[in-house]
């Protein structure tokens, strides 16, 4: 499919996904200033660093396909068309919010943009994705589903258990790892005994890709093979995107008593941003407009979301059964 | 109640399999997965003949994962599927607990209402078996406490039938407690289609004296309780709950009103159990109707254990039923 | 209260720290193993500095895999180690939930009381931080319906202090639940070792006209709608039940026998919950002594909402519980 | 060490062994009979058919080592040395019985012997055999221990978090699994994506080996080998013994429904019982010698136990607590 689309009009998607990983990058700077000045409750886990894996992996799915992601997966539900303002309203704890402020960042979900919902869990949705994908199967198998997680979730049974029902079923899906070497503060070598993921997905009968997670054409060609696979009845894929977050786990880690400063900057190195505008020749200037513009957006989106009502306390009990 | 005119007797297992039939063949949606459910007709022949009639991809035999395919049932449901897994012992959802409790409990809660969950759990539960602490329990109060799921408890063939039927078309994600005990039994079930209120609580025995109330195979034992005391002139109303979330209070309060005493019976372990939960609002709401306590008949508080005498002893029976029931009366 | 010659101030995870570093020095079978517990010294710094003090051999960071270490600890433990689990949130319980429940609750009875299993669960949960519905839950509901585990919920740093070296001495396996809202929270706690009992309520308060009994920190809670209402003298006594299971029923019931009066505050859900459980026993057993219903403030049985105002509306709060007090009392 | 046994001494070893398997056998036999006349309670699962296992593995085992077994591991308790006639007296639920009649069949301990627990859950002991192995290393590695368990529990996540973790740590421990081709009516290759269980095992950094479960002598040479890796710091194995219940599930299933005749019979001509007696020379007559004794000594027991006491209903709640 990437071969029959014309050179201008694959500059022109590069262009897209570089200001869809600017305002990723955005959100997340003015998210962390929010909570900062102690405007957002809870737990902030944020994934600078690692933008160009949702916007190349959701490039490469259709609307009806579906996915569950992590408390980490803003970024893919942004990227898989879900109202970025709906979000920001959600994540302020708004009525008009995505989930009418009773979810909370760490539970988006919105069944009309495919996004089966967001997980506190580790490895708590994966089974939700390959439910759909079964089902999916059973319809003939046209939709594709997927399972974002990090490096450390597959040490998580569940997630094993799934593995292995996919492998077995050859569900049209796919499990998109995030290979951001840590969960929490520990490094994938101390938590789990074959740290190559992808000989570890020999054990499930699940054929294996590795990525530069920080290179979102190459997340997005690899992320393009696995769909087609899927569609076609070929079965799962398991994608290995090597990437980092160059914060910290939370919004109270600064991320660096785990991790070198010298680790740190060799990943900020292969900044997925800095990387894509380079490939498309942006320049400098014409990056910080964009990033100016992206910004504002959500400056924008953030100020119109503060200023709406809450939900009411009377409505304590809507919406926990039908 | 009203009459049901063509009926036919069918064991518990066989009326469980006869309503699953019934609604795959309504709805093309609903499915049916767990361990030996297909090629095997289920381990205790719940699912005997679906595989035959709907075939492999609408009836799944899943490996020993009950995280895993609980996860996915959760997962089709979110796309429109009708999933009915069969947990084989509801001891077994412990592993599957944060998918039931944390997962399907609370993602129509969590997404403000925006997403519904349609899936039922069959699962089975109790004792008198010799089945030991691993295999015996009664675990609804686990799911009770967890708001997000409603859990259902058939009585017999009929409820089951009835109950199971509703359950499939509920758009929340019910746990269906089935018990051993009733998979050995039989009854009358009618030829026709029946749904049973999901919600609703049936007083199965009118009386006036004291309000029992039990669910699951302990109302078998508090029905024989109540018809001993009957002999001796006692009127012992009794109430199948059914639905142990929601509850259906009102019933249970209007019976209330009219005896001033109440005596629950049930399996699963007292503390923080169905009937504490029971007693306790009872108490909160209608504390002025009631002549003295609320008392309970529960299992004990240990594990089950596998000697005879002791699962005897840890257990409710008609006999302890009717002591409680006759410290209550004063006879 | 005997009193406690030299005192320190500790935060709440300081208390604990100290408290595992002093069990630890003194019994090398006493071990710490969790998710981040060694290098990075916990999430909640309560295991800071025992890598540096203990070594790696017994501060063990562990893969994310809750099920597979919990049932380590138990191993560990029928072999004679000490375990003490960090368990992040008392809400990834339920991916153990087989373990703890099935498996170390069980141990001690099914062996016929021959087997014993030391350890101890160190979890934290609870609520008002924005953390939703998945990372705000109490459980010890859950934990206190099945028997075979003691369930402790220490109310500031003293008492995690001396219950904590109580349960690392316990011959039993023991669910110690800590509340995050105590995690910014500083005591006074005693240079020397002190052990408090696992078995046993506090009376935190002395009152006569209602008794309000509480834990965790929904304590803190109560002792302020306690002395809110101090102030337009009416006397209320609060209790710190510190331990679910086993229960003191006998300082319960000594304080409710002088009030006639009872109100329960906790935070987890309502239905089946420890209040419910309460209520009834209390019912149950002193009927005669009440001057009205036992009342409860609970955490509403809703998963717990991200919105600010909302989980203010779900959880209890000081003014709730005053309100429930009044209702008791009639002002 | 195999090798400094004299032949002799190794020809009586094998003796005993046939003996213990033929008393395992008698025992199943003689209990399905009091099964089927209501004398005994609850689910059967035998493991007719398998006695090599059970024989062979715990050879290899020192009294101070440690395991964990299934509902069907009744074989291992007692080739591990627990009190054959307390077994007998806990099944049929007298006071006198391991575990005073409370835990039953299933749920089998004895740690004096090392046996840690059966189980009536599905790899629910797994962790616990593992536990027993991370405090053996504490101490210096020379406990061994040991998670005995079937084909289809590989499946279970709790199974795959301990793989894990023995396999990062290098636990002193052994996972033996008896693939029996079957979970319940289920063949293996319809519930797990990798048949090949040794294949699977390398996702957890654990070396495996397959070896003839209905032969004895290979079964303990295979363990001795796995139990000298685990005590010399090697960390764990994985033992797949190939296997096969010439009987049902459990007491209800004959066990043919979703088995061939043809396969069945075939298992059956591998019978281990015969086929140690042919390597000792064994003739028929005294094989039905030795098989007499064995029944005669479970029939004896059998009638022993029936006679002892209950446990007192008054007694219930004892034990629960310290
Ligand atoms: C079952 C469970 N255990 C523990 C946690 C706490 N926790 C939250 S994120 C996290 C690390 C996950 O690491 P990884 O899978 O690598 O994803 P990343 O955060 O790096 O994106 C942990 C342990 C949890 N949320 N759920
Ligand atoms: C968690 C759990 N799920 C399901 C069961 C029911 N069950 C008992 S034995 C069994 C099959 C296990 O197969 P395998 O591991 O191959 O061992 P085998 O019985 O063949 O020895 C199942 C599914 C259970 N006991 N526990
Ligand atoms: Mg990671
Ligand atoms: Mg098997």
């Amino acid at each position: 499919m990437v071969a029959t689309i014309h050179a201008s009009q694959q500059t022109s998607n590069l262009k897209l996904q570089l200001s869809l990983m600017l305002l990723l990058r955005s959100f997340e700077k003015e998210l962390t200033a929010l909570s900062q000045s102690g405007k957002l409750r809870g737990s902030l886990h944020l994934a600078t660093g690692q933008e160009a894996c949702p916007v190349g992996f959701c490039a490469a799915l259709d609307p009806q396909d579906t996915m569950t992601v992590t408390y980490r997966g803003h970024g893919y539900a942004i990227a898989k068309g879900v109202d970025f303002k709906l979000i920001i309203a959600e994540i302020l704890g708004k009525q008009e919010g995505l989930c009418h402020g009773r979810g909370g960042k760490m539970h988006l979900v919105d069944l009309d943009k495919g996004l089966l919902g967001a997980n506190g869990i580790v490895g708590g949705g994966i089974g939700t994705a390959a439910g759909a994908a079964l089902a999916s199967k059973m319809d003939g198998g046209h939709r594709v589903s997927a399972a974002v997680f990090g490096d450390g979730t597959v040490n998580q049974g569940h997630s094993m258990e799934v593995f292995n029902m996919a492998g077995l079923w050859k569900l049209p899906m796919i499990f998109f790892c995030e290979n951001n070497l840590y969960a929490e503060m520990t490094p994938l070598s101390r938590s789990t005994a074959v740290i190559d993921l992808t000989r570890k997905m020999e054990a499930f009968g699940i054929p294996s890709v590795q990525v530069d997670g920080n290179d979102v054409q190459a997340v997005e060609e690899a992320s393009q093979e696995a769909v087609r696979r899927a569609r076609e009845g070929h079965g799962p894929t398991f994608i290995e995107a090597m990437t980092y977050r160059t914060v910290g786990h939370y919004q109270n880690d600064p991320g660096t008593s785990y991790r070198s400063q010298k680790e740190i900057q060799s990943w900020m190195e292969l900044d997925p941003i800095t990387r894509l505008a380079s490939v498309l020749k942006v320049s400098d200037k014409d990056l910080e407009s964009m990033r100016q513009e992206a910004v504002g957006k959500v400056k924008e989106t953030i100020e119109w979301a503060m200023a709406l009502p809450d939900p009411k306390p009377s409505d304590l009990s809507e919406g926990i059964y039908a | 109640m009203i009459a049901e005119t063509a009926s036919k007797t069918l064991s518990f297992p066989q009326a469980i399999a006869a309503t699953l039939s019934q609604e795959m063949a309504r709805d093309p949606d609903v499915f049916v997965m767990g361990e030996d459910v297909a090629h095997f007709g289920g381990m205790f022949r719940c699912t005997e003949g679906l595989l035959e009639q709907f075939g492999e991809s609408r009836v799944i035999d899943t490996p020993i994962s009950e995280s895993g395919f609980i996860g996915m049932a959760l997962g089709a449901a979110l796309v429109g599927k009708r999933p009915v897994v069969e947990l084989m012992f509801v001891d077994f959802s412990l592993v599957a607990a944060d998918q039931i409790l944390n997962q399907i409990a609370k993602t129509r809660y969590m997404s403000g209402g925006r997403v519904g969950v349609p899936l039922v759990i069959r699962t089975q539960g109790g004792g008198y078996k010799g089945a030991a602490a691993q295999h015996s329990q009664m675990l609804e109060a686990l799911y009770v406490h967890i708001p997000g799921l409603r859990v259902v408890c058939p009585s017999d063939p009929r409820t089951a039938q009835g109950l199971l039927a509703s359950a499939v078309r509920c758009p929340d994600p019910v746990l269906f407690i089935e018990h051993k005990q009733l998979y050995g039994t039989s009854g009358e079930v009618p030829e026709r289609e029946l749904l049973l209120d999901l919600g609703k609580a049936e007083v199965v025995k009118q009386g006036t004296d004291v309000t029992l109330i039990s669910y699951s195979y302990t109302l078998t034992l508090a029905l024989q309780a109540a018809e001993n005391l009957q002999k001796e002139g006692k009127s012992v109303e009794v109430i199948d709950l059914r639905s142990l979330n929601p509850l259906d209070f009102d019933t249970l309060a209007e019976s209330i009103r009219k005896t001033h005493r109440v005596v629950i019976a049930h399996e699963a372990h007292g503390r923080c159990g169905v009937g504490a939960d029971l007693a306790c609002q009872i108490q909160e709401r209608l504390f002025d109707d009631l002549d003295g306590p609320v008392l309970r008949v529960c299992g004990a508080d240990v594990p089950v254990p596998f000697a005879k005498v002791l699962e005897d002893e840890a257990l409710p029976s008609a006999e302890k039923i009717e002591q409680t029931l006759r410290k209550v009366l004063g006879v």
